[in-house]
């Protein structure tokens, strides 16, 4: 059962602030309203892991690992690699969180992020076959919330990102129907640099890369993944409320142009990874 | 969407005989169940599926209730013999997500401060699909919602847009849902022209997106009609028979 | 844990006019004591599972579907089909019905139809074994419970032998130990025909398929199947209470007569049914 | 009840060598745990099982009692160690189901309301099962109650009958409930002259039936008889020793 | 979540009496400070496992039983048996202990008895291989609480050790790389016979084998074992409060002398049984 | 500690070069996190662990709250990176245990009867480990309770002590975990002179134990101090910036 969720209560005087604010274009904060929050990226975070990243988007700290491992394909998809996107949002990072099995707040969260990436092909899933219908490389990207204020769906899309640019996978040698682990390893190609953009609905007023008050404040919000070549691979509104049709597509310009500009901040470090 | 396989007959439809912008066959019942306050059916193709509503009622455990409105609880579920695989009766991460998306959009339909420290239940179960579960999922449970008397701020009509073989289509079906280029399920309220379920799923230029929208906003209208013909006839009194 | 059920509190006059009635023969809704309501059943209501049946049993209404797979089979009955019933008591079809994992209620409902099929080789699990130790078709019967109002067992008995007498399974060749499945099918055989007579009793008084408020305001319930040979392959008290041994065996007749009477209603469809 | 196997020797005895109407050894103990209010321990062939009873006891939490009487809680379980292949210590289906099917045997017996708003626990242990583990165990399950001093109308006791190799049988063993052609687990109560547990599994004509129930009555009689004997063993006053 | 446990309340009477009698070197119950209770062994309780023992210490009372299996070994150790050990705190034995999933009190009592037996190689595992990598034998070792009165990890252990000493192993023949089992059986060898030491402690006084009362009353418990060379093989305080360095170093010896005199009672009967 | 591997080098050092009673590098920083009331993160060889503490706070549900004292719950937690093989998010039985020692071993540090009625809970998040995860964990957990401002009876420090190839070591490394003789976790407060948690696996003498135990003292001393300085990091006055 998905239930009402109850946000915590931010003051009346604060949700007045914001508003005021938000009337003259300006947010708590000090960004304007289509400005992201200092983004940081370390890659490598955990080296025991095939690939990692740390991200951090303003406070929220995100940290994306991925483990390699060698699986029996899906039967519809004998030539494929397996992908498997899930997010931990572990207590430590916030006292909403709560451990217990997963919440429809990550499962939804894990889902979105498999989408940008399965959708914009950022994985050539197909390259990742060993023996056709037997072996083939399974990918799982741990998603571990650290630390908790707003848009983990931007911040996600840029750790999982690059922790799979970072990714090494070990060779294997195929004899017959069995293959031998070497000691050699290849690097994950990325086919595409999707990032997500986040909006968060105010009456008529919207800003970017929302924190953690101005999510709770909202009334709801709307991720658009962009991919390299400007058109979009994943869509979520999230959160009761509405919008219309005419500001639904006034999105569409601005996503593309906010993607440019974030993807060349949030990849910059990747080329560099060797 | 992993093979490839045409979407299109040579003339231009679809492999169902439908126009790009064509909706399926749409059949709608209100008030079919005997139990719940409020309860629906519809085929949308070979969709079927039945949604139900319980409440208003107390809030029980306590602590979830709210002082100012009443909570929705929603449950989006499929019968294991829905799918052509049979399905596990526990409840699939899709059908969580689905089961909170759904919520979000009947969250701004209902006049939820008219019932403070209540709760309303809403199910729906998928009995057999065929693409667009969610969308006819959702146009159904806001007719129990209007069958449990539970005062709506109008009615809210959901169907799914996408693209195939290159082109913007309606209401697509499983095989298009499943090989075609994108999904993008939408929920439409058009007295309040407020767009309530928004999601995407698959690669579209912006051009197809804004395409695919006037076509949902088309569709959506289409089926808040018929939502309104199974209200009247639910409502209309009945002749004396015989 | 197994505990105390708290039913739902039928009104107390309403509890006196049931009994008052029974005094004098009758019932709530008019019908004789070993009356059953009126019966409905729609075969292959379900287009896409193999076999399917929807039935109405006055206001109760139950889907009954069955879809098969192939499976390893069971390691003590190697040359046997597998037969599972499932029950979900969904909360779309009463207040008192509650997500989550299957109550007791509905574990006791799909075994009490499990043993009614099985006991009475209904199905000849004998018949869907396509390589000995290997692979066998496996028949999920799955029981939906779409409106309650009283006498489950009885009505998902019809539902499940509907659903299985309309069930086609795909053929299959077999090539040495592998096997593929072929373009063709064929029908379920039924051999046998069986139901279940269900009774709720007041004191000393009892009637046959009570509605939910009998049930609620019955002591308890006892249901028997009956084979096509006048033959018992069920029998379960459900609730507390308690009935003489005489009360018991007086049942036995009834049952048969009664069982007879049924079975020509509830499975008249399925002789057209091709 | 798959292979053909015959369950009966030359000379008309079974193959542990009873004669078709008779029990097998039983044993039984009361008092025989510490903790618990009261206790008993059975071995009806090689069933090796215990029963207690906790309570009555504030019901917790509050929304599970009753104004009027004390609920019971009943729990069968099986020791992973009690079967021929190891089973898995969380509940199976089956024994969800004799779980209910004994706390429902149990209900009338016990004098609820004279403890309004409180719970009994009663807990069946089987340490080794071998046929008619739910009748061993619920007969145990009384005497732990009665060892409790719970007030009962009666003792109830019971005992499976059923049918082999075309005749009917008493008390079956493993074997024959594994491969005979049917299994009627039956407690009655001699004072109130009730049957509380009900189930039949396996094909019996209406004949069968009769007579089956006519041996299950005699049987539950010794069986209550052995019932009457434990307890007055427990509550005996112990003689000086020494 | 490990969350601070709720004992039962013992009263304050109680309690002071225990501490004053502690003060005179006096137990409640009579016994001297280092002084087991009674110990009853009984072999061979459950004819229908491989191996079984109940224990009874005080009132304390432990089933074991062993039940045998063929198995795929694990990845890193193919040459090697399985041993599982599960313990079971079943709500008849005591008001404290619940239905549903292992708790923690009876998962680290379960790892505390793997420990001691793995650690202490009274299991040869690798006499325990059938075909290497392929089929070797697990030992499913099942404890059950039936009755709690304290010091349930010296019970155990007792228990544990005694039902693997009646066990009886199939043979099994090999022919290829498929194995059939025989009609014949072999004894599982015991290479050690480790006992655990449990002391509870009060301010400055302890205890050996408390009774649940005095586990009720303490700070904490400490338990070791020992192994027939009088070397350790597992240790574990249990509880709040802390111990001196010297306070535990004291222990050691003390250990070591009660460890002989337990082991030569508590496996008097293991020679006996053939 | 299956395979024979020599984890020692020919010239009496360990194979990351360290001594028998060298402490692996060790980094320490309080105040890592923003939402935590307290906070801390440790490196310890390639151990990566945080540490956070939310409360005291009332205790929900009520009956788990006791009128004298705060509660301690506790989770010691690995992310599924952490490890070689991927591990399942959902806790190990292991996971289990440690725990409730970790949270053993804060209970008599925490001065628990200044806030009666509360809960504080406890986060210990493993995002690589290398061995001594407990001890580490600990260690951190302690410093983000001390940045909590939860008043602490001293600190507690951590470190495993053992055996490998036959010698007592200290801090033993994912490797010597594996392959050697013995591990014995301990945690140890200098202030109270006392030891507050004390597990051992594996086999050791008398005397190795007493040779461990030393070795163990004078790494937490070192720990110890160590933690002290990180606190005092913590809580410097920030020097005016440029």
């Amino acid at each position: 059962m998905s239930i009402t969720e109850q946000r915590p209560i931010i003051s009346k005087l604060e949700k007045q602030e914001l508003y005021r604010l938000l009337a003259e274009g300006k947010r708590v904060d000090g960004r304007g309203l289509l400005q992201y929050r200092n983004l940081n990226v370390q890659l490598n975070y955990i080296e025991k892991a095939e690939g990692s990243a740390l991200v951090e988007l303003g406070n929220t700290k995100i940290l994306a690992a991925v483990k390699v491992g060698v699986a029996l394909p899906f039967a519809d998809t004998p030539n494929e690699g397996i992908l498997i996107v899930n997010a931990e949002l572990v207590p430590l990072a916030s006292p909403v969180f709560e451990p217990g099995p997963p919440s429809e707040e990550s499962i939804s969260l894990a889902r979105y992020v498999d989408r940008s990436i399965r959708e914009s092909k950022a994985v050539d899933l197909s390259s990742l076959c060993i023996i056709p219908g037997r072996s083939v490389y399974s990918l799982y990207v741990d998603l571990y919330i650290l630390d908790y204020d707003g848009n983990l769906i931007d911040a996600s899309v840029i750790a999982s990102v690059n922790a799979l640019g970072t990714t090494k996978l070990p060779k294997y040698s195929v004899e017959g129907q069995s293959i031998k682990k070497l000691d050699e390893y290849f690097k994950l190609e990325l086919k595409d640099l999707p990032v997500s953009i986040t909006y968060a609905f105010f009456g008529d007023k919207y800003v970017v890369d929302p924190c953690l008050n101005e999510e709770y404040a909202s009334d709801f919000t709307i991720s658009m993944t962009v991919k390299s070549d400007d058109r979009f691979c994943a869509i979520q509104k999230n959160g009761g409320g509405m919008i219309s049709p005419r500001g639904f597509l006034e999105l569409l310009d601005k996503s593309i142009a906010l993607g440019k500009e974030l993807r060349s901040i949030a990849y910059s470090k990747l080329s560099g990874n060797g | 969407m992993s093979e490839k396989i045409s979407l299109f007959k040579e003339d231009g439809r679809r492999l169902d005989d439908r126009a790009p912008d064509e909706l399926r066959p749409i059949k709608i019942k209100v008030g079919v169940l005997s139990n719940a306050q409020g309860s629906a059916y519809i085929e949308q193709g070979k969709n079927k599926i039945l949604a139900a509503v319980y409440g208003p009622k107390e809030a029980l455990p306590k602590h979830i209730s709210l002082p100012d409105r009443c909570i929705l609880r929603c449950r989006y579920h499929m019968a294991p013999f829905s799918t052509p695989e049979r399905k596990s009766p526990a409840p699939s991460r899709r059908e969580i997500e689905l089961s909170m998306v759904i919520r979000n959009a009947l969250e701004p339909l209902v006049m939820t401060s008219l019932f403070p420290r209540t709760v309303i239940d809403i199910f729906i179960e998928v009995l057999q699909a065929d693409g667009g579960t969610r969308c006819a999922g959702l146009t159904a449970a806001v007719l129990a919602l209007a069958d449990a008397g539970i005062p709506l701020k109008g009615l809210t009509a959901a169907c799914a847009v996408g693209k195939a073989d290159g082109k913007v289509i309606v209401d697509l079906n499983d095989l298009e849902d499943k090989y075609g280029e994108a999904d993008m399920p939408i929920a439409y309220n058009p007295t309040l022209d407020g767009i309530t379920l928004l999601q995407m799923d698959g690669i579209m230029s912006k051009e197809e997106i804004e395409q695919a929208l006037s076509l949902a906003i088309t569709a959506t209208q289409k089926i808040h009609k018929m939502q309104v013909e199974a209200l009247k006839e639910r409502f209309s009194v009945p002749r004396r028979e015989g």
